[in-house]
């Protein structure tokens, strides 16, 4: 466990709960275009962190950072350091397969595999060398059970993923990540491609997990961020081609009630942005 | 007067186009018709299924069948394996640059090989120098290589029609690349990659000039891949030219229409079923 | 008879394949084919077991083969040229074939000389009124190279001399007689067993083709169909050979591939 | 797997295993060399064909063979010329008449075709591409080469023939390479021409044809490759008389057909002539899918 680091930077909140994550000097590239600068931000165990900002801000970008789910686009290049319950994600030799086993993602478009909703959801049990039948069967009616969709689909397991709503092909998809035990649940706009009903269900869904999982959740909806997170960073690009930077990090409630930053107030009361 | 002449080319024109596209109907329904009206009446048990003897190979046709089966389910089982891995490197792993595009422009190349150069060059490289004469072997390895870039093509126009989110999905599970590829991306484009390659096959069936000067022409119940047979092309070709038994040479035609037909029309029936169920 | 595509496998070549012992192998002439085919079928009837692999490469071919080693038995419609004699090949005629000249039925010509036929196919006569026919240009249909009845047609007739280059040429017998029967203008050579009514064959310096003025020697364009083997035949192609010059293929199959059976000279060995 | 208790501690993150490493880079190398078969093709086909063909080209020397005008290998003349000349006069007249045919096909199926006549001319034109080229042949031994006699009074071999086989055959290739390009012409193209009041027509013909002039042309250029390179049909049309082009009713032949002819029976220098005309074939076909390549780079530098 490496020392914690104390210096207080405007990204780091008052520190009374354990830290998940934590952000140092974060830097990347794409290319030769670089997106983010100086983030540097700690990410609280067991909370919901909401990441807002104009679109293009490099939010989700950033997101991507921390499972390094950006490693599979060439040409990308990541500075600082990102640690994971103290460990240097980027660190020499770190499988970035494991990595991404304890940092599941959830994308915008709800993307179940073209399979059956078990085959789906064991999908990820059977990567990870899970054979048993019968250990199979527990993990996906856990899973779906956490992801409150077990009652709608527990006679239809043989149907295709793809036959399911849009609301519940995304909660097929959090319970398709849930199977492999994550610590961190990485969610880019969840809601955005889904109709209003399902988005109740997911955020009541995040209320119920963040007391056995780290939430981190993209959105463009601030009324979303409001009601579902417990810290907000809000991110900004001052001019385009610039990077973006981490502007204010803190409790959602001062966050949205009295933002230090004038460019947070200024996004927040939706003068722009 | 200006806007009926301009009205009237209108409709000379659209004529013209529905005069073409008529066209090939009528074309390939007379060169089919042709084929079925002649040959139907030699289709029979006795002639798909007995030897061709007498002066004329009067009889059935049944050891070309089988040459031609074997060949070309021969060449499937080479040229597959290669064909499928090929198109996931340039699908999933390729960087764009130099070797990329030498591996596309050799594709193309192969591609639009003339028939007869390949047929020379499986006399060349596997009757002779590989030693293994006139056989079924040379004749699948020479296809193989005519099958290699159409299958690659539908492969790998097959993987990348796999949204990408769908590959981030399996990523996200912490997924590696093979595993990424051989669980989820070859398995959702499977029907169309079997598509291609029975595309390929129908192909194979219908080829004349590769065959000829590696199968060889003898009339042969091919056994081992080193015995030499005589495809159904080269049969029709054969008696056609030699034009005393004509009515045989009309049910080798249809008998290879039929086959050929088989496979395009599978293919395309597993094609519609597979976007109906993806849809 | 197409002249089939199987390779004339080069002596020496590696591709030469090794004799089992119950195997006959017979390559050669596409005339002599017909023959060879019926008589495998009778041969493999009569002695279960024993396989004769059979295909018609053309007269060249199936000499080369032969002194190759690759067949047992070469099957020629010409006689051997050049070097081929030196290889101590032993000539067992089988039967006769008579060349017809054939002509539309509607071509009121009946008959040409031997030489008219050296000009026409020579291309220094070109149309049908310089021999007493019609005013129209004649369509010369010529064999493909392979083909052993061109090569004792350009013996006979044109004394080895070169063939008009403009003319089509067809691989196979059955397509020229076809092309004949259909174009008035066409002019062209088979065997004398492959006419039919739908051609009309000329009279050759006013010797009209028959079985009699073949056998006579009358008819002028007419050849010997050789089995040419290493050696005098032994064991099994010697038993193959006897049973092609046996009645039952002689009277039967020979005629009915449209050619003269040897023993008709009564001279059969 | 039991389900992680609410506080387990915090899990290692695994190293990445040398087995997993080596696995994944093994397999890559594995596509990679699957990959590089296509590479090895065209390089075994020029060496084998070219290995074959060689020597034609020191025994009758490059200028005698390209340019000699007498093809009897039985004398010793194995001038290509009225072969080359046979090719290209089957081949384009074989492009005049099929390539109008298929672009027409191509836009009558891609712009005016209702979707009922489309859903059976569309499998017509794919069918016809899978006719295998021997039953093309037959059908023009039999049926067009006795029209053809009638027509010109001589025995119906010749370019003429083999021109109306040959176009049939190359109009799937043309038609499909068309109606692709012709899809990827943005619909905003079409809906701003008839918002001219431009007819169907005229929107054709200064739109639409225009826009995809690059893909077409790259279509036509493909249909020639598969022209000069087809064997079977024109072996059984064309007369197979290797002297230089005299009329669209006389014999000629072709690369392709005389390749068939002659190998059955050919030895010595005739055989590896034979082979030097599958290396010009060979080099014929690479030279225009080049063509192609270089127009589209072209195109792209334009666009």
């Amino acid at each position: 466990m490496s020392e914690a680091l104390d210096c207080p930077s405007p990204g780091v909140p008052s520190a009374d709960g354990e830290v998940k994550i934590t952000v140092r000097d974060l830097d990347f590239h794409y290319g030769d275009f670089h997106a983010l600068t100086g983030i540097s931000c700690d990410i609280k165990a067991r909370s919901v962190t909401a990441f807002i900002g104009p679109s293009g801000c490099g939010k989700s970008t950033f997101l991507r950072c921390l499972n390094r789910m950006n490693d599979l686009i060439p040409g990308t290049r990541v500075d600082g350091t990102v640690l994971l319950d103290g460990q240097d994600v980027y660190g020499p030799g770190v499988d970035p397969v494991d990595l991404r086993r304890r940092v599941g993602m959830i994308f915008q478009q709800p993307n179940p595999f073209p399979m059956s909703i078990y085959d789906n959801v064991a999908y990820g049990p059977r990567l990870h060398g899970v054979k048993k039948r019968s250990e199979l069967d527990d993990i996906v009616r856990m899973s779906l059970e956490r992801a409150n969709l077990w009652k709608e689909v527990k006679d239809i397991l043989d149907r295709g993923g793809l036959t399911l709503s849009g609301g519940q092909q995304q909660r097929l998809c959090i319970a398709r990540v849930l199977a492999v035990q994550p610590d961190v649940l990485l969610m880019d706009e969840p809601c955005s491609a889904i109709d209003p009903t399902s988005v109740q269900k997911i955020e009541d869904l995040m209320a119920e997990l963040k007391s056995s999982v780290t939430i981190i959740i993209v959105t463009h909806n601030m009324q979303q961020a409001a009601r579902v997170s417990d810290e907000t960073a809000f991110f900004l690009q001052e001019q385009a081609g610039e990077p973006a930077i981490l502007v204010e990090f803190g409790r959602t409630a001062e966050i949205f009630t009295s933002p230090k930053d004038k460019r947070t107030e200024d996004y927040i009361t939706g003068r722009f942005g | 007067m200006k806007r009926d002449a301009k009205n009237l080319t209108n409709a000379a024109a659209l004529a013209v186009f529905w005069l073409a596209g008529l066209t090939t109907v009528v074309v390939l329904g007379a060169v089919i018709g042709y084929v079925l009206v002649n040959g139907v009446g030699e289709i029979g048990l006795e002639f798909i299924f007995t030897n061709p003897h007498g002066v004329n190979a009067e009889g059935g046709i049944w050891p070309t069948i089988v040459a031609t089966l074997y060949v070309t389910g021969l060449a499937m089982l080479i040229v597959t394996p290669v064909a499928v891995l090929a198109a996931v490197y340039l699908a999933e792993y390729a960087v764009q640059g130099r070797l990329v595009r030498t591996i596309r422009f050799a594709a193309d190349t192969l591609a639009s090989v003339p028939s007869i150069v390949m047929g020379l060059f499986g006399l060349a490289l596997f009757v002779e120098s590989m030693g293994f004469g006139f056989s079924v072997i040379s004749g699948a390895l020479a296809l193989s290589f005519l099958m290699l870039p159409i299958v690659m093509r539908t492969t790998e126009e097959a993987i990348r029609a796999v949204p990408k989110y769908i590959r981030w999905g399996s990523y996200g599970l912490g997924a590696s690349k093979w595993q990424t590829v051989s669980r989820v991306v070859l398995p959702a484009a499977a029907s169309r990659i079997i598509t291609g390659i029975i595309l390929s096959a129908g192909r194979a069936v219908g080829e004349t000039a590769v065959v000829i000067f590696t199968m060889g022409t003898m009339i042969n119940l091919p056994v081992l891949p080193t015995d030499p047979g005589r495809s159904m092309t080269v049969h029709l070709y054969q008696l056609a030219m030699e034009g005393i038994n004509m009515p045989a040479a009309f049910g080798t035609a249809l008998l290879l229409m039929a086959m050929v037909l088989a496979f395009n029309l599978s293919a395309r029936w597993l094609l519609r079923r597979n976007r109906r169920m993806q849809g | 008879m197409l002249s089939a595509a199987l390779l004339a496998l080069l002596a020496g070549c590696n591709g030469g394949r090794q004799h089992a012992a119950d195997q006959v192998i017979v390559t050669g002439s596409t005339t002599v084919q017909p023959i060879a085919e019926v008589s495998k079928e009778g041969f493999e009837k009569a002695h279960p077991g024993i396989h004769v692999l059979v295909s018609g490469v053309g007269s060249s071919a199936g000499i080369e083969n032969v002194i190759a080693g690759t067949s047992d038995i070469g099957t020629s419609s010409r006689d051997l040229k050049g070097d081929e004699a030196k290889h101590g090949l032993v000539d067992t005629p089988i039967a006769y074939d008579a060349i017809a000249v054939i002509v539309n039925p509607s071509n009121p010509v009946n008959g040409l000389t031997k030489e008219q036929v050296k000009a026409i196919f020579q291309g220094r006569i070109t149309n049908w009124k310089e021999v007493g026919g019609p005013d129209m240009e004649i369509g010369v249909v010529n064999r493909d190279e392979a083909s052993g009845t061109r090569e004792a047609f350009s013996k006979i007739v044109l004394d080895k001399e070169r063939f008009d280059p403009t003319a089509v040429i067809l691989p196979g017998t059955g397509q020229v007689r076809s092309v004949v029967a259909q174009a008035p203008s066409a002019i062209g050579y088979i065997s004398l067993g492959f006419v039919t009514p739908e051609v009309k064959a000329l009279a050759i310096d006013g010797v009209a083709p028959s079985e009699e003025a073949v056998v006579s020697g009358a008819y002028p364009i007419s050849r010997v169909l050789h089995f040419f083997t290493k050696g005098e035949p032994t064991g099994l192609v010697k038993e193959f050979v006897a049973y092609v010059l046996s009645p039952d293929v002689q009277d039967r199959v020979v005629r009915e591939a449209g050619f003269i059976p040897v023993t008709a000279r009564g001279d059969g060995l | 797997m039991t389900p992680a208790e609410e506080t387990a501690t915090p899990r290692e993150l695994k190293l990445m295993s040398r087995s997993t490493y080596v696995k994944e880079a093994a397999l890559k190398n594995l596509f990679l060399l699957c990959a590089t078969m296509a590479v090895a093709g065209v390089v075994l086909i020029f060496l084998f064909v070219g290995w074959r063909g060689w020597p034609v080209f020191s025994e009758v020397g490059l200028a005698r063979f390209l340019g000699g005008a007498e093809w009897l290998p039985t004398a010793g003349a194995f001038g290509i010329l009225p072969l080359l000349v046979g090719s290209l006069v089957v081949t384009l007249g074989a492009l005049a008449l099929g390539a109008p045919l298929a672009i027409g096909a191509a836009v009558f199926l891609s712009e005016i075709a209702p979707p009922r006549v489309r859903s059976f001319v569309r499998p017509a034109v794919e069918l016809l591409a899978g006719v295998p080229s021997v039953v093309y042949g037959f059908f023009g031994l039999l049926v067009i080469r006795p029209l053809v006699a009638d027509v010109t009074g001589g025995l119906g071999f010749g370019p003429l023939t083999a021109w109306l086989i040959l176009a049939i055959m190359i109009v799937p290739t043309i038609a499909t390479l068309t109606e692709d390009a012709l899809g990827s012409v943005p619909e905003g193209i079409r809906e701003a021409s008839y918002a001219m009041g431009a007819t169907t027509w005229q929107t054709i013909w200064r739109v639409l044809l225009p826009a995809a002039k690059i893909g077409i042309i790259d279509a036509v250029i493909l249909g020639m490759g598969r022209a000069i390179g087809e064997t079977m049909a024109v072996l059984m049309v064309v007369g197979n008389a290797p002297v230089f082009f005299r009329g669209i009713g006389k014999p000629i032949s072709t690369l392709t057909s005389q390749i068939v002819m002659d190998m059955p029976y050919a030895s010595g220098v005739h055989r590896t002539a034979l082979f030097g005309l599958a290396i010009i074939l060979f080099l014929i076909s690479m030279g225009l899918v080049a063509l192609v390549r270089a127009l589209s780079r072209f195109r792209e530098e334009t666009r």
